[in-house]
């Protein structure tokens, strides 16, 4: 929450946000995998007007040295914005903040892959912003466990993630630039659907506990159809691969590279 | 901030301990360490505070200055809140900028202030788009033993609370104390195999599964949270800490006034 | 951007297809892989081009800002070119400030950029010695499989082109189309042995002996060279390339119309 | 010496100077050892207005490796000022004063050390001034030998400094903020009070060869006085190390922790 | 090419340029080899205004470890403006341009230096532009080739360098400042004589063919000049060797620490 | 600066030559090795001085510019004290921001001009709290064969003493030299057990136990001083070192008129 104030009505009288969606309503999502040759494992996530990219290298050694961990790999995660994806041209390189999310997503995933399968190996995760428009972090997290499930990375679960927030003193789902610059509050959250275990949850802004209860719902269902479009995203690489020679190849290539 | 990892010994005296809901040091499970708090402890700041929960220290500054506004927010004062994490506090500490733990540790204080709205930073405004008062707060763990979330937003707050605006020396008119709304309370708590327990050493972190830092108003509102750590809170444990908190803030809030 | 070592048995197989005047992927020699150009990728940038060169991906962005000139150019436009090979393109690029490669790849496509007079930068004066548009050609590499030089060469041009400067969010007037006076075409070839090719795939760069970049504009001068790599190239090979590099470019300049 | 000027008497007509001290007197010093729990040994120092930390980590392994003697283990002193110590916010980190410092320091407390019993070790001390107003230098050197002797570090003495300089025309002893200031002087020496062994000297400013040698005089008798106070911090220490079983406790646990 | 444009006429109607050389001369050079104590060999070179010096160290073992290349030496270059060798101060550490010019001499070095003799070595030059006045890249490359024969380092042959520019629009040779300032393309090479092979090329602003054919043809010839004062500052420093049994004590100094 | 640790029987004979008072290279206690200044040396600084100490070798340049002066100091120049230890001038020199031993190089140096008055800034400042003459006083150290103290000092007083003010070409009325007041000397010593000696080679310098830098004006009285190393001097020593000081400075400073 920037501090800033505005005179736009972000909610009308109907209920209508200022994108026409209901206060309970995602942004249009649309998620594909294997996207990059490259990488290990990769995906590509349209979240409204965000546009992200996520690639998985590793199980690899570990640098620097120190960090390696005897007892199981270590997931690295580094979430980065292009110069160009915001209004204002950010300066190349990581901010405080884009060093927090890297932490905090690190986090998340670590939960989910199985890392005592890699003792001292690394898992990087890169995480790219290409254009951003509020919501990036969970973004980033819903493609980079994709990517990880892409790379053939042995996890529990894949992990969902998005933002309630308070926008017009309203809980409102899945918050765009504008709710996100002139609202009330933020609530990022990550939850595996099938346990109900949080993975990441941030909150910033001014809430009260009913509007945290009715916030918590929100992202209950919102993560649940987030997994859905991830699901559908790897059952639609892994059809493709099974009808096309081509692709099939790369795939192969992929698991050389992994060996 | 790695610290070396725990002999196995070590921590399963403390999970079987946890287990009969008993704590190492004895405390009880939501029992805060015993809290120290010197205010104006250093002259050359315009408010400061050093605190001591349990064996770990910490001391803040607050420095002022004039300069601009930023310019989305052209009438309202500057908030930068840094925390530095010396070696001298801590073997495991090292020279050099920040790690990410040291900024997660930065912006999580810098959001429990900010969002909470304790500062009125429109009364910080010199002159609308060109002077603001810019406050450095700056956070220094002196010796460390666990919980530096909540002994560093104890520091801040009471830092806050004796800071004096210069404006006379700064030819801004008189002085004034640090224009303050709200008193936002910070608690943490970390998550060990099945047990919830608030301010934990730093032998209880170095086992712990998941960590949640919770800030709360005196209207009992939600201001920030940060989940930490490669753990997982369900949904109802997240409810219930919240709960907790908003309890011990009020003997948090008691030593501030 | 040091690529492991690549395996004998394949650099002979690349060595032995080209003795017979033959590539791995069956291209001829001047023959350049599948381009695909998607410009006006990123709509907050006033100009943007995702090129792919065969398995090579980039994404360019062109921002722009009202800024001071030069003092010793107090009547144009600024521009400033920079390349990110970030970690999520390659195994072998890390993190952090660009190293010797990534910097001459920059400077190369500044030159080109620079030097071919394509920018009139006369144009981007706003006010004679205080106000000109900065622009910043940023470059990132998406995805690696050689020849940067020239994707990150097409998607600079292909992102001017479609740039459009902002002139009404800045209150200087209408916005009008970046003004561009030529357009120049870059092209790549590596030596191996004595094979002289374009556009090398990441596999023939490994193998390479030495690299030419030559850039011209549409009247068939020379704007910019770059040799590269520790091999050498005669000067009757030289030549040659800069011939064929002229026949390659109306193809490539086709693509940009 | 800043060279700036002022109108200011910096010393009365009856040799009296604007804190009331006379030229030949120390500012109230106070010291206190092993402060710290989680450092092998510490000291605290009010000298004036000045505070200062000392903490010594060691001997422990050396970092970076290229740095270990194979015959004796190094000193690596780290002389720091927090942002809010001066009156003008000082950024973090290392500048070009604090590093020359650092160094002198270092090499002043290494002439002490018995270094070559931990040939390859590094012994570690960090010097951090809380508050500032003139002389942290020698506050800092005096408050890091009482830390050595606190860490159990064999050494063959402490270390008293103290600054001599030059005010409004007359040398002074210990020099407060203003008289650094605006005075002609300044000239910080360490000496072993047994051995008259000088460890640290350095002066700018503008003395002839007669006010040099009454500055030594001062420094002389002054290193005593401060070599007084560091004996009897770690006298009061060793007491309550006796007849205190919970401090003593401490003191096994540091002992653990340089085993 | 920097864009500047003046109403200076840097070519009269006598075809002389400002500083009275004809279109196809040489600046005055002079070379000069094994300048430097320390430096396992060494050259000076005086080219017009140019003042440079390059040194070079090795083989010795290669910093950092993971550059060692088993098969071979690496040859490490820095090219280096001191701060007032150019009209602005140049602040001190290397920017863009000398991290460019300093990856092209090194890959230019390389192909001339056995390096296969010396696997995992590195062979470290350094090039330091005491005085800068157009040029100074080809008398970098000039000067560190004399100073790698001189450091005894098995070669191919020696590097001379030129750049030759297009002023007036006139193909010009060796440009000197303001010709580069106010010039029209510049085109510095490098080329073995003995071969015509080119190991170093690049060329910045505007030339037709022709233009560029001619360039190559001045560049040819003054490639050839350039080499002769090479082999003449070596012939010297060997003569004086011969005949000087002090200078023949330092020489072997040298060899001892290459061994 | 480490320099590798030197042989035992190179120690053992510098110190059984010194304990009968001889030096290896057969000078005095108090001599120094043949002193070659060259001024000028390089048209492009203001002002600028090659000297070569035995076969210490340094380059000093003066460059000087218009600037805004220090809010504390409004009607002085600006002096900026700057050394390099190139990788050129030693095997052990390393590329990279300055070590410990160059900064503390670096800050004598300005001392011994800064404390002797040498320069009168307040004749470098063109108007007052607004326009200044910045001084930038860069030492390269081009090769290294000791006592970079004494040389680099030579070197910069060399330097401004041949310094003329650009104020032509900065629109600053007619050029004029550098104003200058006093003329220190610096000179260092080194103790070599029961030795001192002064002008250290870098073979006495790595045996040395300590070492003392003097800086001492025209009328002898003293300006600035540095003792070094992890040895120790006694008082008698430290003023046994200034007399002679006094007595080999007056040589030293008569190379400078």
């Amino acid at each position: 929450m920037s501090g800033m104030t505005t005179d736009i009505d972000l909610i009308d009288d109907n209920g209508i946000r200022i994108d026409g969606r209901k206060v309970d309503e995602l942004r249009p999502l649309k998620i594909e995998a294997g996207v990059l040759k490259r990488a290990d494992g990769s995906a590509y996530v349209e979240w409204g007007k965000n546009k992200v990219l996520a690639a998985v290298y590793g199980p690899r050694e570990c640098h620097p040295r120190h960090m390696q961990n005897p007892a199981k790999a270590i997931v690295q995660c580094k979430y980065n914005m292009l110069s160009f994806s915001v209004s204002d041209r950010k300066r190349p390189g990581p901010d405080r903040r884009s060093i927090e999310i890297s932490k905090i997503i690190s986090e998340a995933l670590e939960y989910v892959v199985f890392t005592e399968n890699y003792p001292r190996a690394s898992i990087d995760v890169y995480i790219e912003v290409l254009q951003a428009n509020a919501g990036t972090r969970c973004a980033g997290l819903t493609a980079a466990s994709v990517a990880l499930a892409d790379a053939g990375i042995p996890m529990k679960d894949l992990v969902p993630a998005v933002a309630i927030g308070k926008a017009d003193g309203q809980i409102v789902l899945d918050l765009n630039k504008e709710e996100d610059n002139y609202g009330n509050a933020d609530l990022p959250i990550a939850m595996i659907p099938r346990t109900g275990e949080v993975l990441l949850m941030q909150m910033d802004g001014h809430m009260t506990m009913e509007e945290f209860d009715q916030a918590l719902e929100y992202g209950k269902k919102a993560c649940q159809m987030v997994y859905d479009v991830q699901k559908d995203a790897l059952r639609r690489r892994y059809t493709v691969q099974g009808g096309n020679g081509d692709v099939d190849d790369e795939q192969s290539q992929n698991n050389n590279s992994e060996a | 901030m790695a610290e070396p990892i725990m002999s196995e010994i070590k921590k399963g005296h403390i999970h079987k301990l946890l287990s009969t809901g008993k704590r190492v040091d004895g405390r009880a499970l939501d029992e805060y360490r015993e809290i120290k708090i010197e205010t104006n402890y250093i002259e050359s700041a315009q408010g400061s505070a050093r605190v001591r929960l349990g064996n770990t220290d910490v001391l803040v500054g607050v420095k002022m200055e004039v300069g601009k506004p930023f310019e989305d927010t052209p009438d309202r004062g500057v908030l930068t809140t840094n925390t530095e994490l010396i070696p001298l506090a801590s073997p495991t500490f090292e020279a050099g900028p920040p790690d990410a733990g040291a900024i997660e540790l930065a912006r999580v204080i810098d959001r429990g202030v900010r969002e909470s709205e304790m500062i009125d930073l429109q009364k910080l405004c010199i002159k609308h788009g060109e002077e603001v008062w810019i406050n450095f707060l700056d956070i220094y763990v002196l010796d460390y033993d666990g919980n530096l979330f909540d002994a560093c937003f104890l520091g801040a707050i009471a830092a806050l609370r004796t800071t004096i605006v210069p404006a006379k020396e700064n030819d801004k008119g008189e002085d004034y104390p640090m224009p303050l709304r709200h008193l936002p309370i910070q608690t943490t708590v970390v998550k060990i195999e099945n047990s919830i327990l608030f301010d934990p050493t730093l032998d209880e972190e170095k086992v712990a599964d998941a960590r949640l830092t919770v800030t709360t108003d005196e209207n009992g509102d939600l201001r920030a949270m940060q989940k930490g750590l490669t753990g997982a809170f369900t949904l109802d444990e997240v409810k219930q800490v919240i709960d907790a908190s908003l309890r011990v803030s009020k003997d948090l809030r008691n030593l501030m006034v």
